[in-house]
This record gives structure tokens, C-alpha cells and sequence, in this order.
């Protein structure tokens, strides 16, 4: 494993902290690592800065989540990776579609040409505003406490989104499936960050897998070419037993 | 020239998918499929959903993997849409299956049957679930039982995969005789402390190794029983290039299972891996594969 | 601060040499001792001596050596002299040896102790010699014997090196128990075929795998009997560096031995590991190596 | 194992034959590989030929060198190696002093500035003589059938050494162990290239070692200074059992 140490943490959100660390590793937009919490289970999480003074953003759901949480600065993180392949670098106008903690992600392609629509259930998990040094951030929220009311397509389906040249989407698999035929339709060059169950990070395990592509290892990001060609998207996922579920 | 027939089975070449690398998903395996494998074999399937471990269930060391996914699986109810995916492919897909009596592996083994696998692979080895596995599979008289139970009641042929972590794998290999084929070896338990954290990494403490770690180990027993019995052999464990594959069948496989070197190399690995063994025969002069088998035993 | 006491036995430092690896000639053994070994093992002495095999005895494989000496030595009324040897340097020789009943182990072990070693190791292990080592070592009522038989007529501590080519090692442990330390563990037993000449390479066909393919092995065998047993372990396979001694250490090792990682890192291994582990236990404010013996057992 | 094709066989002498073969690997002079003879043993040899067309001379003393010399070219070898340390390069006059098959080690050290002692048993196996851009050749035979009648080292007494850079020596160990005190009093710079037994040639197995030093990787070349401290050296060696025998 590789260890680092907790040097600073922030709290985002009510659900999500933020910790900084230090690790050399050359690690991209997009890639992610397979954090260990000693005792408690192992998650992949998305490297919310990608500098020298790393970090990553994380959403309190079950015990792993938690239990890191709990963590420190001076405490010790475990992990692996750098894993998966990145976002497609891209110049010009882009536009960042993130909802809940699939911001975090989004995060490092952040830039002064970066139009970024921030989503979260209420104005309180709103992640990043105000922090963010984009041309534009416009925020949506399913109560309707800041911002737009209501979920994303809905409200990129009142966008021109021919300015931009590449979107970059991460967020539930819902919220990716709607917007999905929107942006086909628009005919946009488009990434998505997919999210699955992992348990290696290698192309072994195929918690990971949609269609039989990895997500680990052929992922998490895809492009909406090939995103549009999968079955199981929006549609199936595998449990941890590997039984047949819906998304 | 690739063509083996192992077990009454006939294979377009010696390479399978081993049981338990990437074979959950349907989708996945008829992309393995796809990709020049022969055969798949399923993940190990039980009469009941187990969630297994909790992770860290897999983690990589020098010269291989540790792991202990502790036989999570969907259960023998939820695994037929997976197969039916998979076999959409239109090439053999091996049903694995583990149980603790001869009556629940004969229960698995029907339905997988129904499913429409071509063979069933007894999971008769996995290191690290108790009341499964190695401790299931070192017990020859048990071993007896579940095999004999099995050859009288299914059509399609049987195959014992055995643990190198007993004291004698020729003991129930015997045992296994029945059998229409061995499939040699599953992981040889092992584990890794991390000594920043001071503790074990896997949730399990103890998994099992694979990949090139253990290919000495799989000839090893492959030789053996090969040397002593008269069945037919599927080679598995730390398989990653032509070299081990020839290593392998000239020790007396028929056939070969692929897991680990998945991870490394993706799934172009059995492309390749057929592709220099091709080349390899007519480079040689060999007229098929199956005439090395078991060359190298003196 | 890198001090340790094992069985009776103060050591410099935790590292030894293994069994089997220079340490046939007594200047050898002297000159690794002086490159900062704390103690060595001999190569397994019998009653008679023995040529062994013809070579290859040693073949170099991915992640290690196999090896099937087969127990060449010159026998236990030959050994003396180099010894005296070894001796000179002022450290710990220890004795290795083996055979075939307790009364011919008792006979060498009184041997060794009238040449000065300040211990004797049983070698229960060997994978690749009839009628000795594992052949031994899997049978528990004879490693019992063996090892009451010598407790009582030895003032000299006696280890016990055992197999993990066994069914069940903490069976054998549980018999070996008499013992003032246990060594785990030797070599696992494997092969090589070479694809061009179509045969073994190793004269014997099979041979004992060593080097940091097993470590993960050695490890596990130490974990699951410092779990179970109090007694002092020597923990053997696959050192190659501090981050490895760590492991075995907090697995539950209270001294180490290397002997594979000599081919590769040479005799300077032993200053450069023992030099690192008192960097880290600086570091780490540690007071003694001695406080990590069985850190992850959880 | 590394394998080639036998694409030459030339009888030396009564007893000797080299081999010739292609191998692509960097090997100096001095430096030597372990042949497997399949199902009769494994030995050491030097390569008596060091370009890309390697070659070793072979003179049959027991089962495996004589299984050697029945190979004929179109078969394969097989081998390990390079092992071993080599012998130092040298500019200006060099002298090379070859007893019997330690002729083979000296070989590809010979040039237009060499004077080479050949020595042997009797005329017949004398190595190499003929086929040697030497600037001179000198033969030495135990029974006088060529050249100078005697050893070495007598011949040695009655030459002026001070004219060579350096000298390289190998032979019997006898042979060698009469030579060094006639060097040593000469204060020259030489070289020696010992034998044991060696059953591995990677410093594990202990056969090869002389006073604590493994031949295999710490030799088998060794100067005149190392060798005139080695308490083994002319004395004692260990047979294959490891029982100290006189050499
Ligand atoms: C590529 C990627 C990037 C991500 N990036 C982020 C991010 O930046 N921020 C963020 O907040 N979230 C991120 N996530 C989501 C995050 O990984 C999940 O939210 C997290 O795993 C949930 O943690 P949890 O506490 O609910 O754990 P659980 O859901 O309880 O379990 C976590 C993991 O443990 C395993 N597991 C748990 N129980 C069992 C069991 N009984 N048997 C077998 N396996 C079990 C599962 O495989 C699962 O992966 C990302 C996910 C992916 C795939
Ligand atoms: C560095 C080096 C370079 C050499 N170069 C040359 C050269 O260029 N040309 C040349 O002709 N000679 C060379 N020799 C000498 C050559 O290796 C020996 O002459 C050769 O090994 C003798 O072969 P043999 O047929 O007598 O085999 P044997 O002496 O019978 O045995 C050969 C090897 O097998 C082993 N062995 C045999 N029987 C047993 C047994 N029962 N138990 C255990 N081990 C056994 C020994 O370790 C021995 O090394 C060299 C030697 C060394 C060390
Ligand atoms: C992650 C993982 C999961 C495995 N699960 C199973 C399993 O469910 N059933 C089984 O019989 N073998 C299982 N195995 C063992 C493999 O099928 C194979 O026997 C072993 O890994 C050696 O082959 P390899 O070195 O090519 O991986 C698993 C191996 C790995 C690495
Ligand atoms: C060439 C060789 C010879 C060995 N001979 C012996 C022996 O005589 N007696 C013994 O107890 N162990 C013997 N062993 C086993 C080692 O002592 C040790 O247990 C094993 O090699 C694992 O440690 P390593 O990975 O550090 O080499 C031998 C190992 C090797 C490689
Ligand atoms: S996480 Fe295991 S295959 Fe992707
Ligand atoms: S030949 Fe084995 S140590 Fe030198």
C-alpha cells in the first residue's frame, strides 16, 4: 500500500470532507485511487486535486465512508493507484455537469473557460461554490434552495450547448442516463465518469464491469460514443454477490 | 492445429478463462469470449447469494495476487441469465460450482446443466472460506462421494479442480479419478502484512496466491499426476505467455486456464497467447498441439 | 536496539543465514558472519556422506530459485573442521541437520554439540529427498519423538525447521512444540521444464522453490502459528530487504533468516537490512526490535 | 536456459573440441556460461571465443564433457550465463600462460602483443598453437614432445617479466600454485582464473568458494595480490559432498 499523511481537512458539505496529502505520483483528471480504511473496507475515490499536494472529496454513505471521514490531519491514508484512464484534455469552452460527489472528479478540469453546473439534493451539499475559478457556475438543487430547481437535463435542455467544445459529466447513473439522449442529440463531443462497485482496481474482480468493459481499468471515463452503445447502462448493475440488480 | 478436445470437450485452442477472473458479469464473459478464449469458467457458484468478504479481497504482490473474495457469488438461482449471455457467444462456458455434500454439488451440477454449460468445474480448492473448498477437497472419501454422485446423474462431463494446499494432491487426485478431467492448481494460501498499518492487508488475513508466484507449484503437480494417472489435466496458475503454456502442456495438460495475467495484460492475452502457439507448431513442424502433451515427462 | 533473544540465543541482530546457502565451507560461513550475519545456519549435515544430485541442482526462475541439491554434505564426522572455521568469527554457528529416526537425529545433534554450534535445527523440510526431510516432517508422532528425545539429552537449544508442503503445518508445530524455536519455513516444492530440450531441468525433475515468490507463503505459515502457539518462530522465505523482515517480524517472527536474496543482493545483504531496520526503528522511535514481534497479529 | 545451434565443431587435440555458436549476449574474455548436458550433468566452460560467434573448447574428462564432445553441429546447446568476473583489459605486452584446457579462457585475450606460453601433457595437446596472431608462441611439454621439456614456472625462471604490462595465468591449480611465488618475487601484474567445482554460478551453492570468496561471482579471475592471501588456495578444496579434500 502506499501511505500518506493527512496534512489538512475541510468540510465541503454536511456529508463531505475533503482531505489534502502529499504524493509525488503524476495522476490526471478523472483517474482514481483505492483507498483503504483499515478494518472497516476499501472504496474508490476520484483525486479531487491532482497537484503535488493531492486530494480527495468524500461523501459520507456507508461505514468505509464514514470511518475515513473519522480521519485526521497527522492520521495515515492507505491506497493504491493511481488507477483508470482520465478525461480527454480539451481547449476552449468547456462545460462540467457534476451532481452530488461526482464533482469531485470535475473538479481538477476546472479552468477560466469552464462553465460549471454544480447539483445536489439541497443549497447545503452544494460542493465547491464559491471556490472555483470558472467563467461561470451555475447551481441546481432538487428542492429548489439555490439556483435551479430541478435536475440537470432539465435544465440543459434550455442551453446552447454548441459554445462549448467538450462536456464532462460525473454524477449518479440516473442523472447521467437522462441526460444522455439530450446531449446525443446535440450531437456534443462528451465525457462521462461511470461509477460501479470495485473491488480490485485491475481488471480482475469484474465488480466494475458494464457490457464487459472495465471500468477500472477501461474506464471510469467513456466517451458518449460508446457510452450510447452499452446495455447495462442505466439499466443494470451487478450487487456484491454479483447478482443482477437495477441501477 | 490449436484444436484440443479435453474431457470429451472440443476447444477451438488449449486457453479457457480461469474460474473467478472477471466471469460475474455475462457481458464480460462473452467479451473474453470474443477475445479468443476457448472456453470460460464461471465464478464459483453456491447454493445461495454470498456477498463475500469484505475488502481489501484482492491486492497484488510481487510476482502475482493475493486473494480472498471469499466465494461471493450470486447463487445458483441468479446465474443463469449471466451464462445465457455468456453462451450467446456461441463457444463452451464451464459452470464452477462449490458445496459441502455430494447432494449440493449434485443439485448445483443439474442446474447448471439446465443452464446449458457445456462442463462443470467442482470447486473442490478455494483456500479461504471455512466448510468450502480445500476443506472439502481434502478429504478423500468425500472427494469420492461428490464425484461418483455427480458421474451417475449429469451428461455433460465433470471436472475437479484441486488445492496444492494439501499434504497430497496425488491422494485426491485418486480420489477424483472419476473425474473426466483435473484442473491443476487453484491459489496456494498465502498472505501480506502492511507494516506501515501493521496489519494484514487482506479483510481475511489469509487469501490464496496466483500468477507466475505459483507456476512452478501448478507444473509441479501437473507433472505428478500426469506421471502416475491416466486422466485428462487442465493445466492453471501463472500462465502469462506461450513459454508457460508449452511449459504446462508439455508437463501433461490438455488444456490451460488464464486468471491472473488477466490483470497485467488485458483480455488480448488469449489472442496472443493462441497466435504465438500457432506460429510456434509450424515453426516446428508440429502438427497439433495435443502431440506435445506431456512431452517432457521422463 | 536490533538486539534479539530467540530461543535462549542472543543475537546482534535478528538476520541470519538459511540452511543450505553458503555454508558447506567453514571460510564461507566465517566471512559471512563477518558481513554482518548475527548468526549461521549450516547446510543440512546427515549421518554419512552424500553427493547429492547432478547438476542442474539450482535453476533460477521468476521471483526465485528452484532448488534439489539433495542434501549433498560430507557428513556429520567431516563437518567438524569447518565449523572450527566458521567458529573463528566469534557468532553463533548453528547445526542443521537431518535423518531418518529420533535416535539418528540424537546422534547428530550431540555431534554438532561437541563442535561448539549453539544450536541445532532439524531439517523437517526438505521437499526432494526419500526417506528424509518431509518425508519426516509429515509425520507428527515421529517429529515428536524426535524432538522429546533430543530435549532431553541436549543442553544446546534445538529449533525445528518445518515443511509447507504439509496438509496441515500447525499439526506438525503442535508436535514439534517441545521445541525451543520453530523455523518456518522451507522451501515449496515445484518445477521447471525447459520447452526447448522437452525436459526438467532440475536432474531431479522436482525441486524446492525459494526467493520472494513464497514469501507471502512463509509468512502466512508464521502468522497461523503465532496465532495458535507460544513459541519463539524463525521466520525464513523470501527476505530480500527491511520491508520484508518487517513483515515476517510483526507476522510473529523473533528472528529471520536469508538465504535465496544472496544470489541476487550478495553477502552485504545482512549489513544493509540490519543497517535499514535500525534506520526505521530510529524513525519510528522504537525502542527494540523485539516490541514488533507479532504487531499484526490482530 | 538459453539454447543455440551448433554451427561449427574442430577438433583441437586428441581430448579437446570446440564448439561454435551464435549468441547475441556482451561476453568478455575471462567470463565463463554453465552447459546443461541433458540428462547427464551441468559444467563450467569458458568461452574460448567472445565475439558474436561464441565458442568453447571442451576437453572430455568425466560423463557430461564427454556427452558434450558427441554433439554435433545442427544440434542445440544449452546454457546459462555469462557468469563471472573478467579479466582486466591490458594496453602494451601481455603474456599468457595456458596449461592444458585453460588454454580455452586465455584464447580471446590473445593479440599482436601477446607472447603466449601454450603447455600441455605432450605435443598432441598442445592448444590452439598455429592459429594465434601472437606475436610469439612458446610451447611447454611434460614430456618434451614439443618445445620446452618441464612446467611453467621452470620455464618462467629464465624469462625477463619486466617487459609485460600484465600476465594472465590459467591452468591446474597445481600448475598455478608453483607459478605464484616466481611472480610474486617478479612484482609483476597478473591474473589468475581458478576452478572449483560449481554447481550453480549465481554465489549460492557454496562449491565454488575458495577462503569465503565465491569463484562463480567473485572470480574466477583473481589477482596475484587477492591469491597470494587465499589459505585454500593449492591446499585444500571441497568434493561434491563438501568434505575438505587436498587439491
Ligand atoms: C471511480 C470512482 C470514483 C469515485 N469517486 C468518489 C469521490 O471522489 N467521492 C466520493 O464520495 N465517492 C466517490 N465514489 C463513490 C464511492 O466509492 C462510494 O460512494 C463508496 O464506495 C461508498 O462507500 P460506503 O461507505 O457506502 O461503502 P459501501 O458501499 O458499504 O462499500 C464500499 C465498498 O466495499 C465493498 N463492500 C462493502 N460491503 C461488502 C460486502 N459485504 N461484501 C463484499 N463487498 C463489500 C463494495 O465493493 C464497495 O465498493 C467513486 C466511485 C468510483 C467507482
Ligand atoms: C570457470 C571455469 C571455466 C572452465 N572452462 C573450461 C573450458 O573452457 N574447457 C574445459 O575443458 N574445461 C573447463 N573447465 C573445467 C570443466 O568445467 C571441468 O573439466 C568439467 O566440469 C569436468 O567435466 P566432467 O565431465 O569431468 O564432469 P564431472 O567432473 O564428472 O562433473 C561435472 C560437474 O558435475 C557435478 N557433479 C558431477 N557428479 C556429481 C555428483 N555425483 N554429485 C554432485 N555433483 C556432481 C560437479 O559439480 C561438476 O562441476 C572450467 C571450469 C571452471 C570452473
Ligand atoms: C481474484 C481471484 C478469484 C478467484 N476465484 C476463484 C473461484 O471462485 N473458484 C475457483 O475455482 N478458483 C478461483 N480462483 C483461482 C483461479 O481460478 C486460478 O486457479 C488461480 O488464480 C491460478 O491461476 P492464475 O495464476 O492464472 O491466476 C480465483 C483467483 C483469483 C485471482
Ligand atoms: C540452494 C538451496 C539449498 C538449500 N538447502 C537446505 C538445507 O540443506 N537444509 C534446509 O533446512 N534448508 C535448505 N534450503 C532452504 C532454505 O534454508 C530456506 O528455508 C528457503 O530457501 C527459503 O528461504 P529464502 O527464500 O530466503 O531462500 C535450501 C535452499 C536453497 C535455495
Ligand atoms: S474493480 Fe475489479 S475489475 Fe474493475
Ligand atoms: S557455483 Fe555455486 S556458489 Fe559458485
Amino acid at each position: 500500500m502506499i501511505n500518506s499523511t493527512i496534512v489538512e481537512k475541510i468540510r465541503e458539505t454536511p456529508s463531505t470532507i475533503t482531505f489534502r496529502f502529499y504524493w509525488e505520483e503524476k495522476v490526471l483528471p478523472g483517474q482514481f485511487i483505492m483507498i483503504w480504511v483499515p478494518g472497516y473496507g476499501e472504496i474508490p475515490m476520484s483525486l479531487s486535486f491532482t497537484g503535488k499536494k493531492k486530494g480527495i472529496t468524500v461523501k459520507a454513505y456507508g461505514v468505509p465512508s464514514r470511518k475515513l471521514q473519522e480521519l485526521e490531519p497527522g492520521d495515515r491514508i492507505f491506497f493504491m493507484g493511481p488507477y483508470g484512464k482520465p478525461f480527454t484534455e480539451s481547449h476552449g469552452k468547456r462545460l462540467l455537469i457534476g451532481s452530488g460527489s461526482g464533482m469531485a472528479s470535475l473538479l481538477p478540469l476546472v479552468n477560466q473557460d469552464s462553465t460549471v453546473i454544480v447539483s445536489a439534493r439541497n443549497r447545503e451539499e452544494l460542493l465547491y461554490i464559491g471556490k472555483m475559478q470558472a467563467e461561470r457556475v451555475v447551481t441546481i438543487t432538487d428542492d429548489g434552495s439555490s439556483g435551479f430547481k430541478g435536475l440537470p437535463h432539465e435544465y440543459l435542455a434550455s442551453m446552447d450547448l454548441s459554445v462549448f467544445q467538450r462536456l464532462y459529466v460525473c454524477g449518479p447513473e440516473v442523472m447521467m442516463f437522462k441526460l444522455l439522449p439530450l446531449l446525443m442529440k446535440a450531437g456534443v463531443k462528451a465525457e462521462f465518469s461511470l461509477e460501479r462497485s470495485m473491488k480490485c482496481g485491475i481488471g480482475i474482480c469484474d465488480s466494475c464491469s458494464i457490457d464487459g468493459f472495465q471500468l477500472c481499468t477501461e474506464g471510469p471515463v467513456v466517451s458518449i460514443e460508446k457510452l450510447s452503445g452499452l446495455n447495462e447502462f442505466g439499466k443494470w448493475k451487478l450487487d456484491h454477490s454479483g447478482k443482477r440488480i437495477e441501477v | 492445429m490449436l484444436q484440443v478436445t479435453v474431457a470429451g470437450l472440443k476447444l477451438e485452442n488449449p486457453l479457457m478463462l480461469a474460474s473467478g477472473i472477471l466471469d460475474q458479469n455475462g457481458y464480460t464473459m462473452k467479451r473474453i469470449l470474443e477475445s479468443g478464449a476457448a472456453a470460460v469458467v464461471t465464478k464459483s457458484i453456491g447454493s445461495e447469494p454470498r456477498d463475500g468478504y469484505l475488502p481489501p479481497v484482492i491486492y497484488p504482490i510481487e510476482g502475482g495476487l493475493l486473494n480472498a473474495v471469499g466465494l461471493s457469488n450470486p447463487g445458483i438461482d441468479n446465474i443463469g441469465g449471466e451464462i445465457k449471455i455468456a453462451l450467446s457467444a456461441g463457444k463452451p462456458v464451464i459452470g464452477s460450482i462449490f458445496g459441502s455434500t455430494p447432494d449440493e454439488f449434485l443439485k448445483l451440477a443439474i442446474s447448471m446443466e439446465e443452464y446449458g454449460v457445456s462442463a462443470v468445474e467442482l470447486n473442490l480448492s478455494c483456500p479461504h472460506v471455512q466448510g468450502y473448498g480445500t476443506e472439502v477437497g481434502s478429504d478423500p472419501v468425500l472427494v469420492r462421494n461428490i464425484v461418483k454422485n455427480l458421474k451417475g446423474s449429469l451428461r455433460i462431463p465433470v471436472f475437479s479442480k484441486l488445492s496444492p494446499n494439501v499434504n497430497s494432491v496425488l491422494e485426491i487426485a485418486r480420489a477424483a479419478s472419476d473425474s473426466d478431467a483435473l484442473v491443476l492448481i487453484n491459489t496456494v494460501k498465502g498472505m501480506a502484512i502492511d507494516i506501515v498499518a501493521k496489519r494484514p492487508v487482506l479483510s481475511n488475513i489469509y487469501g490464496g496466491l496466483s500468477g507466475s508466484a505459483i507456476k512452478s507449484v501448478g507444473l509441479r503437480y501437473v507433472y505428478e499426476v500426469k506421471r502416475e494417472m491416466d486422466i485428462d489435466i487442465i493445466g492453471v496458475g501463472g500462465i502469462e505467455n506461450y513459454q508457460d503454456a508449452l511449459e504446462y502442456i508439455m508437463a501433461g495438460s490438455k488444456a490451460l486456464q488464464i486468471g491472473t495475467a488477466l490483470g497485467k495484460f488485458g483480455k488480448s492475452i488469449f489472442y496472443r497467447i493462441s497466435t504465438e502457439l500457432a506460429e510456434y507448431l509450424s515453426k516446428n513442424n508440429i502438427r497439433s498441439v495435443m502431440d506435445l502433451v506431456g512431452a517432457a515427462q521422463i
